[in-house]
């Protein structure tokens, strides 16, 4: 398989906020291999942007701090480096899409200045090589009448064509990895389809690496190679799309899968996963899913169970798996 | 307007280039240099100061900046208005400036009696009731024209002039022929006779003690204003208001609007050449008057710097400021509005005036440079009454309680004196801002409300209270504290007099009356001396105001300049072309 | 395997994260900021000083002048001023009128400019072009003539002296609402085109909700930044205005006059403790009211979710 | 783009009547006249005054006047000044350049300053310069101008002599070109810091306000996301954002460039139009005041209008109708 392009040893991103410490990224682990798409899942506030966020060093301090751990990203240590050699890195060797392309265009600039700004700065082109490699990358995201479209203004644009933008903005100097933000959450159905169509095109044609944080398995299915799953800061199943999906492991994992509807099967109530994610300030040193799991032993609420890895290399952290707990 | 447009942002720049080089270049006078080893030789001068002046001692300490200026006299005013016409002037700035370019008729002595001027002397024929000027031979304008009787004549018709909008009065003069002039379609003043080149005679109605005050003017040549003269038309006249020529001790050089006035010395001034060539007004505020003469901006500082200890205890501080305490020509008053009836009892008026701690007031503004006066006149005048038959009023709270009895205002149980059912309030107008209403105001609440009388002030700006006094008959007030100029002619017709110009409050007193109009018609001077002590020895009593105070004026000059004899009457315009600037 | 019921300190946990509106999240917000609570202080303090602080004091404010100008001394902890009154009291009594001008003035001011600013940055059209245009006038307006005519006619109309200061409030605000109504405008001018408004307009609320509860909170930061600069420069243009016989009326003082009054060079070098006392009681009240301001500027904004 | 602002400049004339008759009602309803003002003259008898009244006109019933004054207005003829007895716009041009000067030096430096000490502290939010910063621009905008004034004047000029005590030029001085440059500016340095230091605390508030809500926006994080420089990210992404409602503030500011600081010329006697206006309100100069009264007004109505063009280019959601 290709090299490990991003790796993250025991990443801890923790918030000190008044009412105390929040854990948002807990001890997380996994990597990203060249040209792979991961997809990083879990429910809201579980830590996943805030993984990618630390990835790209944009956690702002106050009150976010990186506490522990590393990230090896090419062979280099991303928190060892200094503030300009990552800005050389951030918007280079690695692109970051957002979530809400409403606002992650700045309205008072046009878009075209906004795209040949990374070039310029980056790729050290002219004015008018960047404006040409611009009108190529906003063709090449499937935008009709380039040239129009550079002179215009973010609120000029639709929320579909904005995000093609920023990812235009973020293929400009063609990087090794793309960070996708929940993408398409803000969109509605059929953009999300041509956006997710995109990125997989743009994908094939560079070997680029993808990391695609959603909590929409549909997304997954379609798109991914490999999955993480998290839960409330903690890696807790990872392994290649399809052997997740034939047989996930940990109850957690099941119980989202369980919630996803299919077409075609009637059911006349959906199933949720009972109760909610827990409240992050305090998380002591018991299974954080052990409240909701129906499978919840003692165990679960005394000690935190580790990551193992069964032979086709599918990691899950629950008791049901360790030792003599194994069914 | 073009060359302007550009000056703004080269200035920006360059500022901000001054302040850094200012900000940490050092400040270039060195400590005045130690005294040259040759003894220290006190230069002298032709003409001394007079001796209202008291003089500094240390020449050391003049600032280096006013001793690199060998032939300039800098003179600090403030109020600029840059119309400078003897005829149309209105503010204090002007008038000086003018009374340096042009000369007047008469001329006014140190002890306030009227001396020769222009006309050398003067006949006062009182049968047939007439003036006859007879003028100085010789004296030329500064363009070398000679001055004649016609110039004279000139600025009779220019003052006489229907459009007339200056400070001029010619009409109590009583001139014969003035009204038909003024009103009617005459062309000529019948009064005026040009008997010959320096000789002109002016017919009156009535020869009075005042028309010598009423008559005197400046004389404008009519050569320059006079062009295209001709009744009710002054624009000429007003058009040459930028570009005085006078026959004064010195010549208009330049006006730098709301800054400075230059003038240049006139060689052939009749009485002499000035001594100092050049001669600079400059605009200099009250807040700063003093910082300019201590850091040498200025040699001479005259209406700027109010006259208390503060800052006289600061002048001589410096060191190298010779300094004039005159008594000011005028005094403050409070006045009551007559048309009260409760001020129509002369014996509340002086429970008023017993009943206030006036000297508290002065001692609180001027630091004891200013005295309490009871007769509306100047301690230096010499219509001044002995100070022996004025009543002072000390103040006597007591006294004021059994005078105010006395009057029928019974203490109410409230504290406050009621009689026939109403409370005795006084609603004072307090013109603002105003240091002496600043101090008056609240001793004036707690002395009164000691006598039971309720004080409330209504702070106003000026020409609101003069707007009311104006309407005094609709009782909107009580009373209101102002000041009041005064002349060397001491006339009091239009203050005091019941059909005054200016006695707006209704105060009369008909033996008051029968006194001015005597006083005012009487020529002989010593029976008028003897008129006016009777006078305010009436005034004295009656009380028409609260008199309040006569305060001081404060000259004040580098040591370095000198010869200038100045008194109450005589400001510092008439020394200077005796001035000399002395080299320490 | 059966399903274990959910243990009792499951529920207790997460009962904490209940549903709380804006203003008790801003509430809370604001009592933890540190910069809050000494503004608070501050201002409570002046607030005491002012108005409890006068019956403490052993003097009377009744001109002396054999007491004239004394330095500060333990009879007199400020000193005296030129007429022998006790300064520390005068500075209490003035604390009274130049604070309640001060917050009053500013009161009006906000909320005439934000609400007419509001107006016409939301319905724009001829309502906008009105309210622009009479703000032009005001704005244009001189301020010394008209507040010289204000005295006149309410020395005509024979309004006490001692109730003029409220008037006074009254005129202050009326005539400087307009930078005030201009800056709002201007924001709800880019904030009316932003998706979250076409929310509102798709949910059919009236234009008043509209504004109050959707623009407001978003126009909040300036308005208030505008009202902590509006107390401060309404303290001392009562200076002023008592010039014109409007603000205070002798010998009731007030800080600006009480500053005015040494105005010229030998008070700044011999009598320090005339002016150096109104000017940090103005100091303080306003560096207060703009640590209250700054708190509540960032306890209403939901991002800051510390 | 035209259309708006000729519609706009159509809109202002109402504006301008508007503004002409309630300044003229205001200014003859103010008790006493020119007149009047020689109250404390002795030599002035009431026929005098009566006199001079109809001389300079002010006895005609007021709408006569307005019309007359309003006729002349329009035909760019302002009258004389009672005061200076010359044409009112050669006494505005004596004095109106001088306050200029001032008003762009002062404007300059209060923009400069307010924006450097806003942005540094919105960036450093609750920071040690924050705190200190904020502590001295209060107690610097709690001080009124003439005190300030006068406290600059005594440490810098009277004590320290870097400066002169006040004027716009050296007394008798004739320079020309470049030294009277240096001269005017030597003068002008207290004047300008007095107004400066009183009005940069209010403006940096407002840059530090604007600053801490662009801050917190989505784009801004984008653009770090492109890997800029942080000063790029400041001072291109943010500035341009906090900049907008400025623009209101700044336009704000035109017509003061003009007004003239009353005070502050008063105490550095500095030849500008306001020490001069605030004359003519106190001696009721009719024709002067209000000549330079519409000057301003005209000049309001102008840099509103040009607060909204502005407005227009700079914020392209804001559509101009």
């Amino acid at each position: 398989m290709a090299k490990n392009l991003v790796e993250f040893r025991n990443l801890k991103t923790f918030f000190y906020t008044e009412e105390g410490v929040v854990k948002a990224v807990n001890d997380v682990s996994f990597s990203i291999r060249e040209g792979e798409t991961v997809c990083v899942v879990g429910e809201s506030g579980c830590g996943k942007s805030v993984t990618a966020l630390s990835l790209m060093r944009l956690i702002q301090s106050p009150p976010g701090k990186i506490v522990g751990g590393e990230i090896i990203f090419d062979g280099r240590d991303i928190l060892k480096l200094s503030d300009a050699e990552m800005r050389r890195i951030r918007g280079n060797e690695i692109g970051m899409i957002f979530q809400e392309p409403m606002t992650s265009l700045n309205p008072v600039l046009t878009i075209g200045e906004q795209i040949m700004e990374p070039l310029m700065v980056h790729k050290l082109m002219t004015k008018k090589e960047a404006w040409n490699k611009a009108i190529e990358l906003i063709k090449q995201v499937g935008i009709p009448r380039a040239e129009q479209i550079m002179t215009s203004y973010p609120h000029e644009l639709s929320g579909g064509m904005r995000q093609r933008i920023m990812i235009a903005i973020a293929l400009s100097c063609d990087p090794k990895l793309l960070i996708a933000d929940e993408p398409t959450t803000a969109l509605d159905v059929t953009i999300q389809a041509q956006i997710l169509d995109l990125l997989r095109k743009i994908k094939q044609e560079r070997n680029m690496a993808l990391m695609l944080i959603t909590h929409d398995l549909g997304i997954v299915a379609e798109i991914a190679d490999y999955v993480v799953v998290m839960y409330a800061g903690k890696v807790i199943e990872e392994a290649p799309v399809r052997e997740l999906f034939k047989n996930s492991k940990h109850p957690y994992t099941r119980g989202l899968l369980k919630a996803k509807p299919i077409i075609g099967q009637r059911q006349e109530r959906l199933y949720t996963i009972p109760g909610q994610v827990p409240n992050p300030i305090g998380l002591g040193d018991y299974c954080y899913f052990s409240d909701r799991c129906e499978y919840a032993m003692d165990i679960c609420h005394q000690k935190i169970p580790q990551l193992i890895s069964d032979e086709n290399g599918h990691k899950v952290a629950c008791w049901l798996y360790e030792g003599e707990w194994k069914k | 307007m073009l060359r302007k447009k550009w000056l703004p942002l080269l200035v920006v720049l360059v500022f901000t280039l001054s302040v850094v080089l200012s900000a940490c270049s050092k400040p270039q006078e060195t400590q005045p240099s130690e005294q040259s080893k040759q003894e220290q030789t006190t230069p002298t001068a032709s003409v001394q100061d007079n001796d209202s002046w008291t003089k500094a001692k240390d020449p050391s300490k003049i600032p280096e900046a006013s001793k690199s200026r060998t032939d300039t006299l800098i003179i600090g005013l403030h109020e600029p208005a840059g119309t400078f016409n003897p005829l149309f002037y209105e503010t204090v700035y002007d008038a000086y400036v003018l009374s340096a370019i042009f000369d007047g008729l008469i001329e006014v002595d140190l002890d306030g009696t009227y001396i020769p001027g222009l006309a050398e002397k003067w006949d006062l024929d009182k049968d047939n009731n007439t003036v006859t000027f007879h003028l100085r031979k010789g004296v030329q304008f500064s363009d070398g024209t000679p001055l004649t009787a016609y110039d004279v004549e000139f600025s009779y018709y220019v003052v006489a002039d229907p459009t007339y909008d200056g400070p001029y009065d010619l009409a109590p003069a009583g001139i014969v022929g003035f009204k038909e002039y003024q009103e009617g379609n005459a062309d000529k003043i019948e009064g005026i006779k040009v008997l010959d080149d320096y000789t002109i005679q002016i017919q009156l109605e009535k020869l009075m003690g005042t028309t010598l005050s009423d008559l005197s003017i400046t004389v404008i040549p009519k050569h320059y204003y006079g062009k295209d003269f001709k009744k009710g038309n002054l624009d000429g006249v007003k058009a040459l208001v930028q570009k005085p020529l006078g026959s004064g001790p010195y010549v208009f050089d330049k006006f730098v609007p709301g800054q400075e006035v230059r003038l240049v010395a006139n060689e052939n001034y009749w009485k002499g050449a000035p001594k100092i060539k050049n001669l600079i007004f400059k605009t200099t505020t009250d807040e700063t008057a003093v910082q300019a003469l201590q850091a040498g901006e200025t040699d001479y500082e005259t209406s700027s710097i109010t006259a208390n200890k503060d800052n006289v205890e600061l002048l001589e501080s410096l060191g190298f400021v010779d300094y004039a305490l005159l008594p000011t020509n005028g005094y403050g008053y409070i006045a009551f509005n007559f048309y009260q009836p409760k001020f129509q009892d002369v014996r509340v008026r002086q429970a008023l005036t017993y009943g206030l701690n006036r000297k508290a007031i002065v001692d609180a503004v001027y630091q004891g440079l200013a005295e309490v006066r009871n007769v509306p006149q100047s301690k230096v005048s010499w219509s001044y009454p002995p100070e022996d038959e004025i009543n002072p009023y000390n103040y006597d709270p007591e006294k004021a309680k059994q005078l105010l009895e006395e009057a029928g205002w019974k203490l109410g149980p409230d504290g406050y004196r009621y009689k026939n059912g109403e409370k005795f309030t006084i609603h004072f107008l307090q013109s603002t801002p105003n240091a002496v209403n600043d101090a008056l105001v609240p001793i004036a609440v707690e002395n009164y409300k000691q006598l039971g009388i309720e004080f409330i002030a209504e702070p106003m700006e000026f020409n609101l209270i003069v707007e009311k006094i104006n309407k005094a008959k609709e009782k909107t007030f009580d009373m209101y504290f102002m000041a009041w100029g005064l002349t060397p002619e001491p006339d009091p017709y239009n203050i005091f007099h019941s059909k005054g110009s200016q006695n707006r409050n209704g105060y009369s007193n008909p033996k008051v009356d029968e006194l001015i109009v005597k006083a005012r018609e009487e020529l002989d001077m010593n029976k008028r001396k003897e008129l006016y002590r009777e006078l305010y020895k009436a005034l004295n009593e009656d009380l028409p105001y609260i008199f309040m105070y006569q305060r001081n004026d404060l000259n004040a000059k580098n040591m370095r300049v000198v010869g200038f004899q100045i008194s109450s009457f005589r400001d510092f315009t008439y020394s200077l072309y005796q001035a000399e600037l002395l080299q320490y | 395997m059966e399903r274990p019921t959910p243990t009792l300190d499951y529920r207790k946990k997460n009962k904490k994260r209940g549903g709380t509106s804006l203003w008790q999240d801003a509430f809370r917000r604001f009592i933890r900021n540190k910069y809050a609570i000494l503004g608070l202080v501050i201002l409570t303090f002046m607030v005491l000083f002012a108005f409890i602080g006068p019956y403490f004091s052993p003097h009377q404010d009744v001109p002396d002048v054999t007491k004239a100008n004394q330095p500060p001394s333990n009879e007199h902890w400020l000193g005296t001023d030129n007429l022998g009154r006790d300064v520390l009291l005068r500075l209490m009594l003035a604390g009274r009128i130049s604070l309640t001008i001060g917050i009053a003035a500013t009161l009006i001011l906000l909320l005439i400019g934000v609400t007419l600013g509001s107006i016409s940055g939301y319905y724009g059209g001829w309502l906008d072009v009105i309210i622009m245009r009479i703000a032009d006038i005001i704005y244009a307006m001189p301020g010394l003539p008209i507040l010289i005519v204000m005295g006149a006619i309410m020395s005509d109309l024979k309004i006490p002296p001692a109730h003029r200061i409220y008037y006074v409030m009254f005129i202050l605000g009326i005539i400087s609402w307009v930078g005030v109504a201009r800056l709002v405008r201007s924001q709800i001018l880019s904030l009316k085109e932003q998706e979250f408004m076409l929310a509102t307009e798709v949910l059919g609320l009236k234009d008043s909700k509209k504004i109050i509860k959707h623009l407001f909170p978003n126009v909040l930061p300036t308005v208030i930044v505008a009202g902590t600069l509006g107390v401060a420069s309404s303290i001392i243009s009562e200076s002023t205005l008592s010039f014109l016989g409007l603000g205070v009326v002798p010998p009731t003082p007030s800080w600006g006059y009480m500053l005015s009054a040494a105005n010229n060079m030998i008070d700044f070098a011999k009598r320090p403790w005339l002016w150096i006392p109104p000017g940090v009681a103005i100091m303080l009240t306003v560096v207060a009211i703009n640590f209250i301001g700054d708190a509540l500027r960032d306890a209403f904004d939901p991002r800051q979710k510390i | 783009m035209a259309q708006f602002i000729v519609r706009r400049l159509l809109q202002s004339i109402p504006t301008l009547i508007g503004a002409s008759i309630i300044i003229f009602l205001i200014f003859a309803l103010a008790p006493g006249d020119y007149v009047t003002r020689q109250f404390e003259n002795p030599k002035m008898t009431p026929e005098r005054m009566e006199q001079l009244r109809a001389l300079y006109g002010l006895d005609k019933p007021l709408p006569e006047r307005y019309v007359s004054w309003a006729g002349n207005m329009l035909r760019g003829e302002m009258g004389d000044s009672l005061m200076f007895k010359k044409p009112v716009i050669s006494v505005i041009n004596d004095f109106i350049w001088n306050s200029f000067l001032l008003g762009v030096a002062i404007m300059f430096f209060e923009w400069l300053i307010a924006s450097i000490i806003g942005i540094y502290s919105a960036i450093r939010q609750y920071s040690v310069f924050d705190a200190i910063a904020t502590l001295i621009i209060f107690m610097l905008y709690s001080l009124p101008s003439f005190f300030l004034g006068l406290l600059l004047l005594k440490i810098f000029a009277v004590d320290l002599r870097w400066f002169p005590v006040g004027g716009m030029i050296t007394t008798g001085s004739n320079y020309t070109g470049w030294a009277h440059i240096m001269d005017v500016a030597k003068h002008m340095v207290l004047p300008v810091a007095t107004l400066t230091l009183i009005s940069v605390g209010g403006l940096s508030r407002y840059f530090r306000t604007n600053m801490l809500e662009v801050i917190k926006q989505d784009y801004i994080r984008t653009a770090r996301a492109k890997g800029l420089k942080e000063r790029t990210v400041i001072f291109k992404h943010a500035l341009r954002n906090a900049l907008l409602p400025l623009i209101t503030l700044f336009t704000l500011e035109i017509p003061s460039l003009f007004a003239g600081a009353m005070i502050t010329e008063r105490i550095y006697n500095w030849p500008g139009i306001g020490k001069v206006v605030l004359q003519a309100i106190y001696v009721r100069d009719y024709p002067l005041f209000l000549g330079y009264t519409m000057l301003i007004t005209v000049l309001t109505i102008l840099a509103n209008i040009l607060a909204d063009v502005l407005y227009g280019i700079a914020d392209p959601r804001v559509r101009l109708k």
